[in-house]
């Protein structure tokens, strides 16, 4: 360490950060740092004229390791890491010092906030001198895929899969595939049918060569890691015995829906006690039946239509749940064909009509003289039933709020527009495959924005509605995305590994398996004979929970050693 | 001249970090007091790092991470979560006042209550005055 | 003017403790001041800590007989839950004591005392230590010595894990059990152990009480004070060191108090003088008096002489008759001969080895009801053993988490810290007169005083180690023109 | 003295003399030392002038073993001059490598450590309201004390110390081996450990050489203490409930505590490269809790109070803390 030269380049970015901070006065106090050879400023260090800048001093000044004051590292560090390595440097001897976002956007005085940018730049210069060349690693990737759930994404993924010439699993745990779109009856906005979709897609994966049709089954047990997962699938056999297998796969896509809210959970709309409350569901039924009628068999005269229910509310979900009012919408047009003559009511919070066709439909189904009244969030229509002498079964109270009136409409059957949910077993299934989930139970992804069916288990990918709510083809995007996302890999063969992962030392590791339970990767594995913890890199996500709960200090976090931790405590300090 | 705490911040790269970024990309402002450093999971804050922070001059120690349910490798953050209270009672141990260190769970999404975490544990540190910790072994050293 | 002594052996020396002696203007002894320098806190420290832990700590307050504060400690933990021990418990616990008595005392007797008595006091001070005891009695006994030491810790630590720093005593028993084959390791051991008993006691014969000036200088030197005795003895009034009743005897036999454990603190009281960290204990009931000797005085010796002084008679057969033999030559029981505390460590490990045979014939010690869940947190206890150096006192409260809230410790030697002080005048005035300058002598006289005590200023100071070395440095008109040091 | 021979001093500070016990324990060994070296000052067990010691030129002794904390200002003047006597100097015991035991006095101020032993004890002269001072003077006599200190340093606080030997008391049998390792590369036969270097232990933690078995799930519900259930011999004494230090701490001990029933206390020290061994502790026994809720969590952590002092038990001295900041 004794010959380190480090290169310190601090960014203006414009005016982003050096109206805020005095860049020249930060290269002053890091100048003074222990093996600092060379520090500069730049207007936009990402620029490629900063880039050639720092290129061009790692060549003339020997730098061996390189600081960039700028912006995030969530934002740049991948562009400075390629600079780096296009100058013949290790990637990870970059270190980057946070002056922007959290130091000349949030703080107004110039001296405090360039006495932190210069903290948190001396902090990244005595870090960066114990970095250590990391290389990324490859292992071979298996090509076939496991997908989860039978539904029109898994199918859809599944399809793009096979006809690639991969193997592929679908597993499903009812007895047919199609999942909550063979509900369905006809589709938004178009009014096609579902069943007709769905037909081609069923036919199509079960006659596929490349599709192995696992019904009534459920995935067991994951081990392994991307492009080398062995999955264990518990298939129910003929007799009615459960039988396992395992499946060698090199990824997983998981697409296992939704569930719809129940309804009774809002007592006051009568759902389950009132006889002509029913969900939308429901009415799928009577219209793929053909028949719209009331408990006691007659046609509605009047229909009411209640949104958002289990959605957009502080009780249940405050999310949307984002195919609710198109859907509605198809009501509006199905039950008019199914019961001409009918009275159609959509009783709404905010209508959300958005994507393609969308609004058109809107104002069509205006058109069917549909009566829309909005009420407030959280200020629930209140269903009654009427009296003997109505003309009706039941009576809706709606606060209207366009007309500021408090309306009382009639209704013979009233559809509930249940909302969607993560299923219960989504916990089981995030556990399963180690991947994550949000409060609600939807399942994360890796990147809200740029990497929608990634997850943060490599090799693991999420389609359809158990990501969010979402319509179908939103659903099928996604797992079209991810069966593109697979295939990109497959087809190179190998997959790279990130070189930041925990290892342990087994000089040290004493065996005493404190670490053995702690990894959500099971990573770490123990060798009983050596008796020594040992953790399968290819697994490891590098969270660092068995590096800080090693007792003995036997595990090392790559890039977030404690003596680089350490080093950054004492240069945010110094 | 007012004091001006010093205290280091700990946050998890994937929840809390792009929250104080975000606070930065929304240009909520708030005290210049707290110094980040960033690790991938709250689970890799060994209280190790704590201790040094007081013993190298923090008057504050502030470890953010995602909120429970919420993290990005399912578990790391309940790690956090039972040192925490561990922790905290051996700085009790040590003398050193419970509002200098502070554990609070921060979203990718709550910039702004990032920012109301860092301007309340400033106000507080900076009422409770410098940390005594460097003073005490300085005063040591003065002793003997 | 007056002229300072200083013997120094800690503040600018090897040890642990000092002895200013000023002397007046016609060059006689004025006063003298034994000072011990060090403090540790135990008392406080401990506060906080979980009850039963005590035990593991406190045995750091002397790396020289932490078995003593273990017991000690165990046992006023056992308090804290109620009282409640396994029964056996109490027989292993007692049987391991005996094993840390004898090599407790074989090293004291071996390796600090015999040197006056086998070499004389005269002896080259060069060859004075335990290697010339084994050149002169031979090498084979020093052999013996080194073995019966070693197997006596090893008894000590088969029995409870460990031979130093002790771990074993958990609250309502110990953590761990003898196994019978165990016992079948230790027990012949047992029986070289009593043989090596017998063999000391006739080493003593042979080269002691075979010299007239010996047993002139035990009997008759000025290694005698008039303080009272206390030790702790069991219903027949022989001596128990892990369990009894404290009771004291004055010099001349008759009893002045007994009590139990737990009634400590109205018959014993601790006075403090500022220039010594160390607290000088007396019997309350009689009030602080100063450093004075006589039947009215409160203060009291706790020394393995001073136990067999408060005894009646010994708990086994072959002590018995070693301690009449004892008494016989010394003129009749009690004594107040300082220097018969070296026969006295002899006498009592007799009883030490008889009662490890007794416990290696007990059908029931290798069982393995050992301990037993205490079911109550009773708050207080106190527990007292006979340490090698004297009775031993740790009193302990407990809150209802079983957390420690207060701690008070009255160590062995801290018992006879007064009567250190005295006999320290006694001899320092009886060396140096006006006109007679002290000279080498000084040394031998007063370490010979100090050895009889056996004092452990680490236990007492709950800080300070071991043996006594000894400096003793002669100012006149502020100017040093003497030294004569030892370390022992 | 032989010219040939090493010079050798052995001397203690704040310390209970288990450490001279530990190196008297090797037993035959003494002699063999004995034989390699003159024994220029060892207070326990040989003659020994301090003054000789004060006579020496710098680096005239070739080791110097020094055992015990320092507390007091008498402590800190002898690990000076033997260190400035010596080439090599040892911190032998774990006193003298972490502060020990007595540095639990850390977390206490001075003031009450005064009053607890001098002014409120259940066994004290009535009405005393005399404490010990560093100067009394007395019918004209003036007594000296030294000073005592606020806290209790490890050696390395107060002096440039090359290596470590720890354990409370060193294990006699690692004594020797740290003891020979010292000569031998002393007298040239051998390369000498890194200074900075712990001899006398091993590199991995204890559980290396525990016999208890251990098994992948390692859960606790709740903690027990000691006395409070029977424990399975057999079984790793973490799993069982009952807080042990053994994964924290250096092995080279033997395992005699756990090997007898009692969980590990940590005497030996952190394993190698770790800075804080009550820090590491705690973080790995925090991450074994099995709970995800903190209220859930707070009534677990019920059953394991005044953790500090298992964390710290021998190293409060040695904790970047050091010792209590309460003002």
């Amino acid at each position: 360490m004794d010959d380190l030269k480090i290169g310190v380049f601090v960014c203006n970015c414009g005016t982003n950060i050096a109206k805020v901070i005095d860049c020249d006065a930060v290269i002053d106090s890091v100048e003074r740092l222990p093996y600092v050879a060379v520090a500069r400023t730049y207007k936009y260090m990402c620029s490629d004229p900063g880039q050639d800048m720092i290129q061009a001093d790692i060549e003339e000044y020997g730098l061996d390791r390189v600081v960039v004051a700028a912006c995030s590292p969530r934002m740049h560090e991948p562009t400075f890491r390629k600079a780096l390595q296009k100058a013949g440097l290790n990637p990870y001897f970059l270190e980057m010092a946070n002056i922007r976002e959290q130091c000349s956007w949030v703080h107004d005085d110039p001296v405090a906030a360039t006495e932190k940018a210069a903290a948190l730049t001396a902090a990244a210069v005595m870090r960066v001198a114990h970095h250590e060349a990391l290389e990324r690693r490859s292992v071979d990737m298996c090509p076939n895929t496991l997908v989860i759930g039978g539904g029109i994404a898994g199918m859809s993924a599944a399809l793009d899969l096979a006809d690639a010439g991969n193997r592929v699993y679908l597993a499903e745990r009812s007895d047919h595939l199609g999942g909550n779109v063979a509900r369905a009856d006809l589709t938004a906005p178009y009014l096609d049918s579902a069943r007709d979709m769905l037909t081609e897609r069923v036919t199509r994966v079960v006659e596929h060569p490349n599709i192995d049709v696992l019904l009534e089954s459920q995935v067991r047990k994951v081990d392994g890691f991307v492009g080398n997962f062995k999955t264990t699938i518990r298939a129910k056999a003929d007799d009615g015995a459960p039988v396992d297998s395992v499946y060698d796969v090199g990824s997983i896509i998981v697409c296992t829906g939704y569930k719809e809210f129940d309804a009774s959970r809002i007592t006051h709309y009568g759902y389950g006690k009132l006889p002509n409350v029913v969900t939308s569901f429901e009415l799928e039924k009577m219209l793929r039946a053909g028949r719209v009628t009331t408990k006691e068999g007659k046609a509605p005269q009047y229909v009411a239509i209640i949104h958002c229910v289990g959605s957009r509310n502080l009780e249940f979900h405050a999310y949307c749940s984002r195919v609710c009012c198109m859907t509605a919408l198809k009501y509006a047009h199905e039950v008019k064909s199914a019961v001409p003559g009918a009275y159609v009511s959509d009783i709404y919070i905010d209508m959300h009509a958005f994507g393609k066709g969308m609004e058109d439909f809107y104002r069509r189904s205006s058109e069917i003289k549909t009566l829309f009244l909005m009420y407030e969030k959280n200020d629930y229509p209140v269903i009654r039933k009427a009296d003997a002498t109505d003309d009706c079964d039941m009576l809706i109270e709606v606060n209207e709020t366009l007309s500021g009136e408090t309306i009382e409409m009639p209704a013979d059957l009233v559809v509930l527009m249940v909302g969607m949910e993560a299923r219960e077993d989504s916990e089981e299934v995030a556990h399963l495959v180690n991947i994550s989930r949000d409060k609600d139970g939807w399942f994360i992804e890796s990147h809200p924005k740029l990497d929608p069916v990634a997850t943060t288990t490599d090799g693991v990918y999420i389609a359809g509605a158990c990501q969010a709510p979402k319509d179908i083809p939103d659903s099928v995007a996604q797992a079209r995305a991810a069966a593109a996302r697979i295939l990109a890999r497959t087809a190179l063969g190998k997959i790279d590994i990130d070189a930041v992962f925990a290892e342990v030392d087994e000089d040290k590791c004493s065996g005493c398996r404190m670490c053995n339970e702690l990894c959500p990767y099971v990573a770490i594995e123990f060798d009983l004979e050596k008796r020594r913890s040992h953790v399968i890199s290819a697994l490891c996500k590098a969270c660092g929970a068995c590096v800080a709960a090693c007792p003995s200090g036997a595990i090392t976090a790559r890039h977030f050693t404690d003596k680089q931790i350490f080093s950054e405590i004492e240069g945010v300090l110094a | 001249m007012t004091f001006e705490p010093k205290i280091v911040g700990f946050l998890c790269n994937w929840c809390s970090y792009t929250g104080a970024d975000l606070a930065g990309t929304s240009r909520i402002h708030y005290a210049p007091n707290v110094r980040i450093i960033r690790v991938m999971c709250s689970a890799r804050i060994d209280p190790t790092f704590v201790l040094k922070a007081l013993h190298d001059g923090a008057d504050g120690v502030l470890i953010c991470g995602c909120h429970p349910g919420d993290c990005h490798y399912s578990e790391g953050n309940y790690k956090m979560m039972r040192r925490y209270p561990m922790l905290k009672s051996l700085l009790a141990d040590y003398g050193i006042e419970d509002e200098r260190v502070r554990l609070e769970w921060v979203s990718a999404s709550e910039g702004q209550r990032f920012a109301d975490i860092v301007n309340d544990m400033t106000e507080r540190v900076r009422a409770l005055g410098p940390s005594p910790v460097k003073a005490a072994l300085e005063a040591d050293l003065a002793e003997r | 003017m007056t002229t300072q002594i200083s013997i120094d052996p800690i503040t600018r020396l090897e040890g642990h403790g000092k002895i200013d002696i000023f002397l007046d203007d016609d060059g006689a002894v004025a006063d003298t001041f034994f000072q011990i320098p060090e403090l540790r806190g135990f008392e406080r420290f401990v506060v906080g800590r979980p009850i039963e832990e005590l035990p593991r700590i406190v045995t750091r307050i002397c790396g020289v007989c932490p078995a003593s504060h273990h017991m000690a400690s165990a046992k006023a933990v056992d308090g804290c839950f109620g009282g409640e021990v396994a029964p056996l418990a109490h027989k292993l616990r007692d049987m391991y004591y005996q094993a840390h008595f004898i090599h407790s005392h074989i090293a004291h007797f071996y390796a600090l005392a015999a040197p006056d008595f086998v070499l004389g006091p005269d002896a080259d001070p060069a060859t004075r230590n335990v290697l010339g005891v084994v050149h002169k009695v031979g090498l084979e006994i020093g052999g013996a010595v080194i073995g019966s030491r070693s197997k006596a810790q090893e008894i000590q630590r088969i029995i409870g894990g460990r031979n130093t720093q002790d771990i074993w005593c958990l609250p309502g028993g110990v953590a761990k059990g003898l196994k019978p084959e165990e016992l079948a390791q230790i027990r012949p051991w047992v029986d070289e152990l009593y043989d090596f008993t017998q063999f000391s006691l006739q080493l003593f014969r042979d080269v002691v009480l075979g010299n007239a000036g010996y047993v002139d200088l035990i009997v008759n030197g000025p290694y005698t004070l008039d303080v009272h005795n206390m030790g702790v003895v069991d219903e027949n009034n022989a001596p128990n060191f892990y369990d009894g009743t404290v009771r004291v005897v004055d010099f001349e036999g008759d009893e002045i108090c007994r009590y139990k454990a737990e009634e400590y603190a109205d018959f014993v009281a601790e006075h403090v003088e500022s220039w010594t960290y160390l607290k000088f204990p007396y019997l309350k009931k009689r009030g602080w008096k100063g450093f004075v000797e006589g039947l009215d005085t409160s203060l009291y010796c706790a020394t393995p002489l001073a136990r067999l002084n408060v005894a009646d008679r010994m708990a086994t057969p072959k002590a018995q008759e070693a301690f009449e033999e004892m008494f016989t030559t010394l003129g009749g029981h009690p004594s107040r001969a300082l220097l018969a505390n070296h026969w006295a460590r002899l006498v009592e490990m007799v009883q030490n080895a008889e009662t490890l045979k007794r416990y290696c014939d007990d059908p029931e010690i290798s069982g393995t009801e050992f301990r037993v869940i205490p079911q109550q947190v009773t708050g207080e206890g106190v527990g007292i053993v006979e340490a090698m150096r004297g009775t031993l006192t740790h009193h302990y409260t407990c809150d209802e988490r079983a957390m420690c809230t207060s701690a008070n410790l009255i160590v062995g030697t801290t018992n006879n810290n007064a009567p250190i002080q005295m006999v320290t005048k006694k001899v320092a005035s009886s060396l140096i007169k006006p006109g007679k300058e002290p000279d080498q002598g000084i040394l031998n006289m007063i370490e010979m005083a100090f050895r009889a005590f056996d004092p452990c200023y680490s236990c007492a100071t709950h800080s300070l180690p071991g043996e006594m070395p000894l400096q003793v440095d002669v100012f006149k008109g502020g100017e040093l023109y003497r030294e004569f040091r030892r370390c022992c | 003295m032989a010219e040939d021979k090493l010079q050798i001093a052995i001397y203690w500070g704040a310390a209970c003399g288990g450490c001279d016990v530990s190196i008297l324990d090797t037993d035959a060994f003494i002699l063999e030392i004995d034989k390699a070296a003159d024994i220029r000052l060892w207070p326990i067990a040989t003659d020994g002038k301090y003054k000789d010691i004060e006579a020496l030129a710098d680096g005239d002794l070739d080791v110097a073993i020094m055992s015990g904390a320092v507390r007091n200002s008498e402590n800190e003047r002898m690990a000076h001059l033997l260190r400035q006597k010596s080439k090599v100097f040892v911190a032998y015991g774990s006193c003298a490598y972490m502060g020990g035991i007595p540095s639990l006095a850390n977390l206490v101020p001075r003031e009450e450590i005064i009053k607890r032993a001098y002014l409120s004890n259940a066994s004290l002269e009535p009405g005393n309201t005399t404490v010990p001072r560093p100067r009394t003077s007395l019918n004209g006599y003036d007594l000296e004390l030294p000073e005592f200190y606020a806290r209790v340093y490890k050696l390395d606080q107060v002096v440039d110390v090359d290596y470590y030997v720890p354990g409370c008391p060193p294990q006699p049998g690692q004594a020797q081996i740290a003891i020979t390792a010292l000569v031998q590369a002393l007298t040239g036969q051998a390369e000498a450990p890194a200074k900075g270097s712990v001899v006398g232990a091993y590199e991995r933690a204890l559980c290396d050489d525990c016999k208890r078995t251990k098994a992948e799930e390692k859960k606790v519900k709740r903690f027990y203490r000691p006395w409070e259930i029977m424990q399975d011999p057999d079984v790793c004494l973490m799993e069982q409930g009952m807080l042990c230090a053994g994964s924290a701490t250096r092995s080279g001990c033997g395992v005699r505590c756990p090997d007898s029933g009692i969980p590990c206390r940590g005497c030996y020290g952190p394993a190698p490269g770790v800075v804080d061994q009550g820090a590491k502790l705690l973080s790995a026994v925090a991450s074994i809790i099995d709970s995800k809720d903190a209220e859930d969590i707070d009534e677990i952590l019920l059953t394991l109070p005044d953790f500090t002092s298992f964390a710290n038990r021998y190293s409060v001295a040695a904790s970047p803390l050091q010792r209590s900041h309460r003002r």
